[in-house]
């Protein structure tokens, strides 16, 4: 950008501003009208844009995670993966068409919503933009939900068994704690600040996967004998890297589309900068980590990093400074690494990171907002820096473990039915076989020669 | 000296070299193939046409030993390899009648291992 | 984005500036003017906006065909593909640049048009945005039409005649079309309706693959003697489904950005939702059929349904309400199976499915336009189950007819000429080897051992 | 996104609307103002989202840069590679935050700004839009200069050493010479025109480029005893490709952001069309060059020409007419090529060509618009071919000499010292086993089989 | 016993595989190689460098066979290589005393097969 | 005849296929394999774990030559290998009885070259 252009052109804009206000000062009644209806609507069609623009970025997050997931699994499993991956979020756009949203943000109770099956009978508009914007924005994050679980229980999860998980998790799960937050809920009456969804869909994620894949047991190979574990190391850490940056990228839509309004923009470039600034540091905070225990800045550990910036500012992006955004994305950072090590130490097996990442650091998140947030920046009270009042910390404490709490009943009822019924996972010597084979019947690289005894 | 092929399924690898370790056979040369043998394969199915894949993913091990190895590292590789159904391997022994290390130049039995 | 539509938008929009202009002109005159220009600045500058992301995104499917495209061949032509999918681009950017938009959009008779070459000579708006921008969405979907035939001739099509069929398809085949049907041709004034193009870009990129793979004939080795297909299998599932997000998220420009004006979002919003319904039931469709009658959910046919499902809602997007986007779509999925079946049945050889995907959904949406449109959402007239009034439907099987008969024949009589001049097909020593190394003498994974057979 | 939040800022929206109808409702002057105040946000609203997107997509390049420059080199360093990639623009987000915002656009003198370190002390908005997403903006651009390194110095670079380098041209070096031309600076006051940053960014990131390779000497097995090169062949072309699309998309964002407003619409659509179209042609005329030269069409070199005709397109984007855009694209195409070979001749081994993507056409770029640039598109002056007035031209030429020696010499400087203290490339053996084992103790495709003797 | 050595292009494997079946030579175990022999390699270019591939792709073949079936089993594979033309490939035959069965551990001519 | 079989380090290929030419052997074949010697193996670690690799990359050479061939195929291996250090790698050398040429059916002496 050339700064003496763009000069000119605010030179411009500031001008014709000026001379509008001038005709107004100078003008009569009966034009108004039409004219005042004519900036609403513009400003409705911006915010419109600006929440679709959202998203679309976080539906492109989808392709981030099945990155991702598959980058960081073996080759033998990655199309299995990429399927439910794929069909998860097709599951969710359903499910949350039919009831979802209905539970989600329709007229209800505390609990949830009992209205809007199909999207029928609600109003055209909601929160300001076209009912049908708004759905697709919710839509999206709910399919970032049911994703993350395939990560954590990749590589032995039955297939069928995960069609009904991700059916259940978007149609009733997600959108029951969304209501609780977002959809006027009890939650959202305490003042529960989360913005972007710490909680909503990454704590729900996060606990979501550790529930699944603590009753799936480790892999095969996983933990040796003596319970030490082993390497399954994944197998194209390229394809993770460009999911993270996906995901990354559209984490911009996730959190700074959140705000459903544009105004005069300022409060979605405080989100934007701060998202920003959180999975940088988490970044770097998780490769120092890494490298100062293992000898080695571990890449996959760097990025899962970013990502736990990245899900750590997601509760406080709009309601903390920029400062605050850098102590907490590092401290996901950190969180995420000694998670890893943490899980590995009680033998539950989390192939790509999914519980560190989401669960923890949406919990981190979640209680960081009453940490470091501000009434001034439209949170209901302070945060603990900030006069040391404990209200709002209080609140987010009591959110986050409501939440844990009911997602692991919940979600924990729900593998233990389908374990019964369909079968969690799959047999053994299809595992060895690889997923790919034996659910999908196809290779995810045809003709490579692929060399692996684990 | 002898040098065997071993043709065994991939993911008994891991405990054929803790076999021939413990029978003190340390060296040996590892290559991926593609077996035919009894075993039976399986169906794969690609845009709506089935096929079967017929040459199945094996490991090749190549161990040259001193004759009085030979049984030995036979006895571990079985032992290793062996889960008693078809596709467990097979095992070839050949002559060896020369054996050089490189990096000295030594010849025989004393290279090999 | 359908010609009417958009000049309908375009003329509310203009006629609240109208209103807006009188209305100040009768309250002080001089001054008036400046104020107007304003908030109308304002409306055209957000339409802008919008255009150009959605022109972004349409671009960036280039990276989704060639993704795809790449992951469904062997890896001994993945070079190949890409530089077509690669250099068409450059190509129709080129071509649409000279002749095609004149042909396309300028002003002519209802064959084609006749102004506008080197885009000189034309006003600096059309459509409410300005020209440039205008253009540049025009020409990414352009680039599209021509990059779908790539797929369907893949791993055996000579590559100086790729460039000379793709510089005619961008500059003077689909520009016809376009011009009956968005360039205010004798379609698009029977109110022919195709929003974002089923016809105009779908059915003419599908029929010429069809058209294209049928004279070149089948891959070596792809039916035995007995005429059963074998498996050529592709080489990248992880590449082709990273493809297909990233399709499924450019699409969300291609049919939300053809509104090409914002207004207040109502439009965009029911464009982004209804695309994001179909592509959802097109995957679940396809998986379930492909379940059904192979025993397996294949992936690759899951992803190809979701496309089948956005290609069919292309057309019909602002036309028909959710549920139907949902049918629609569910519609496509299926269609996409059977049709790569009976392809197969036919021996007609297309790699990566271009003709079931593109043509035969691209006629599905063309003609679900005159099953579920709803005149009450800008369409002519109301659809088969409203009614049950034919015309719209007549009026959309003609289109899609005369449209299919013209590709066929055109671009028959295109490849013909090039098979005669420079040759359509590599040598069968060449086919063997890899188009790679024989047109580009380079290897797609150096290092990497891959052993295959076929 | 929390819903009371929304709520709130959309009670803020409806209320300022209901406020103005009822004050122009019952008129009168002072009800104007209010009715002013109302669009002029939603304009600043509409300028800020447009920089974001544009942030959000210049952020999106780093990916393409990532798989570019992997793509481009052997298996056994793409671990390496990435995490370079990935830490320089965490190094970057925080350098630019703590030193380098405040360096180039705070108040100072011409060589340099003196204020704003953590960006304290500034006003809230910035070239009419708020200040933090005028921020992420440039500290997107700024991660780009940085990372465009790592691919002329890939393979071989110490990594202590490139977090020290990146930390150092993010936070000094790239805004000392953003200061100078974006900054307010002496050459912005000259009148030199770059208007996305041809000179800043690739300039600068290409330059610093070619001091690095030059001091770090070829890679092992480059060039023969003969002198001769020898390949060391990119171990996946399909992943380079896609980064290229990757950088293409990003790069509207980068140049068409640069406009910081959007008003009506009409220089955004010039921007865009024209880095189209300078794609386009680099990549036609780099494939003409490359097959006439060696006898096959490269995807390689054609892809690397599209990003020359970009970098050659980024200075003058908004200056020239989409015509001169050809032009000016298809000579980067040419100089792509031939600077390569030129570099080949001279020994320099730069392994992703960034010297001549970068450093070459960004020269170009920045004297063409001293060439095709209009006054009448706010540059300066008109450029030679405009009645010959060698001016403009002067100015650019001068603003690219020194930036050159400037980079030149910095860069120097801080590489010989970074060889002296930590050390600039690896040792022999690691560098022939291969950085990714050698740094960060990992595969990046773990399980399959590579085989390759360089 | 003997051990059947066979590099033959990759595209004729499925010939190869097919005449084999024929003589009833069931079992056989595949690799991926290079080879160097007397077929001129190709040229490549990358970024404006010309450079010659002389290690050709080829697929290895083993073959463990009875006395009785070496002659077939070396027929059919000329049968399904054969083009004529350089590169073809070529045949080595190694004798093999032993031969064990992983699954039973049968050994000799019972064990081949 | 023989059948040389050698291991050698990746990045000796080059000079190995040098040295070859030069003793006028021009035929071979080439895989890769991993190998387990004395060469000692590195760490890596992944997300937190570390693990040694104890299968190294090695080039397996395969060479058919006449007797009077073998001695200088074999000075060619090792000067073009060795490198003094463990991990140099190791040559076998088999007897080789019979040998065929695919285009021709041409046996023997005759076929190797
Ligand atoms: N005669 C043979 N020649 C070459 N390879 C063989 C032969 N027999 C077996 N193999 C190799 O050994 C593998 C296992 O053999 P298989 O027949 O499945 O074992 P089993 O002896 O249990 O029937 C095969 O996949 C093949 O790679
Ligand atoms: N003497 C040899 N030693 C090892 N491998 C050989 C030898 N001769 C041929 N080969 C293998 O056989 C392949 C085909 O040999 P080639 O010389 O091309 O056949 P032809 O006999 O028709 O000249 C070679 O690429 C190589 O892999
Ligand atoms: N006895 C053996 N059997 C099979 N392969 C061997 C044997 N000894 C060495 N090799 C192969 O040769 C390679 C180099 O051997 P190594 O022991 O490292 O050499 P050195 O003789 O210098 O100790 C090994 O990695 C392995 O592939």
């Amino acid at each position: 950008m050339a700064k003496q252009r763009s000069k000119s052109i605010l030179r411009a804009g500031w001008m014709s501003v000026v001379v509008v206000l001038f005709l107004l000062v100078t003008t009569t009644v009966a034009s108004a009208e039409e004219e005042a209806v004519t900036v609403e609507q513009v400003a409705q069609g911006l915010s419109t844009v600006w929440v679709l623009v959202g998203a679309f970025l976080v539906f492109f997050m989808q392709a981030g995670f099945g990155m991702v997931e598959a980058g960081f699994i073996r080759a033998k499993n990655a199309c299995n993966i990429l399927t439910k991956n794929f069909l998860d979020f097709c599951m969710a756009s359903l499910g949350f068409f039919i009831i979802g949203y209905g539970l989600m943000f329709g007229d209800g109770n505390g609990f949830m919503g009992l209205k809007g099956w199909f999207l029928l009978g609600l109003e055209p508009t909601m929160a300001g933009i076209p009912l049908y914007a708004f759905w697709l924005f919710q839509a999206a994050f709910c399919g970032a939900a049911a994703t993350i679980v395939a990560g954590g229980m990749a590589e032995r999860m039955n297939f069928p068994a995960y069609l009904i998980y991700s059916f259940i998790i978007s149609a009733l799960i997600y959108p029951i704690v969304g209501h609780w937050i977002w959809g006027g809920g009890w939650l959202s009456k305490m003042g529960f600040g989360d913005f972007a969804g710490s909680t909503v869909v990454h704590t729900v994620g996060g606990f979501a996967a550790l529930v699944g894949t603590s009753i799936l047991k480790p892999r095969e190979g996983k933990y040796g004998v003596d319970g030490k574990p082993n390497v399954l190391a994944g197998h194209s850490i390229p394809l993770a890297s460009l999911g993270v940056f996906i995901l990354w990228f559209g984490w911009f839509g996730f959190n700074a589309g959140s705000t459903l309004g544009v105004t005069d923009g300022s409060t979605i470039g405080l989100v934007a900068i701060n998202t920003n600034l959180a999975a940088a540091t988490g970044g770097i905070a998780a490769m120092l980590t890494v490298w100062k225990r293992f000898g080695k800045p571990d890449l996959s550990m760097a990025m899962n990093g970013a990502l736990a910036g990245l899900v750590a500012i997601t509760a406080p992006c709009a309601y903390v400074d920029p400062w605050a955004a850098l102590v907490i994305g590092a401290i996901g950072g950190y969180i995420v690494v000694r998670g890893v090590e943490f899980l590995d130490r009680l033998r539950i097996d989390d192939p790509v990171g999914a519980v560190p990442v989401h669960g923890m650091c949406g919990v981190w998140g979640t209680l960081a907002v009453g940490i470091f947030g501000k009434s001034s920046l439209w949170l209901a009270h302070s945060g603990l820096i900030y006069g040391g009042n404990p209200t709002q910390f209080g609140i987010q404490m009591l959110g986050s473990l409501v939440t844990v709490g009911f997602v692991v009943l919940a979600m924990g009822a729900v593998f233990k039915l389908i374990d019964k019924t369909v079968g969690l996972r799959v047999s053994r010597e299809e595992e060895l076989r690889g997923l790919d084979i034996g659910e999908h019947g196809m290779e995810a690289y045809a003709g490579f020669q692929i060399f692996t005894t684990s | 000296m002898k040098l065997i092929i071993a043709y065994i399924q991939p993911h008994k690898l891991n405990d054929v070299k803790q076999a021939l370790f413990k029978a003190e056979v340390h060296k040996m040369s590892v290559t991926n193939a593609l077996g035919c043998g009894a075993q039976q394969g399986y169906e794969e199915s690609y845009r709506g046409i089935k096929f079967e894949v017929n040459l199945l993913k094996k490991v090749r091990i190549e161990i040259a030993v001193n004759q009085d190895f030979v049984e030995r590292a036979i006895e571990a590789i079985i032992q290793g390899a062996r889960n008693g159904q078809i596709g467990d391997g097979k095992i070839f022994v050949l002559d060896l009648p020369e054996c050089i290390r490189i990096r000295t130049g030594e010849r025989g039995n004393e290279a090999i291992g």
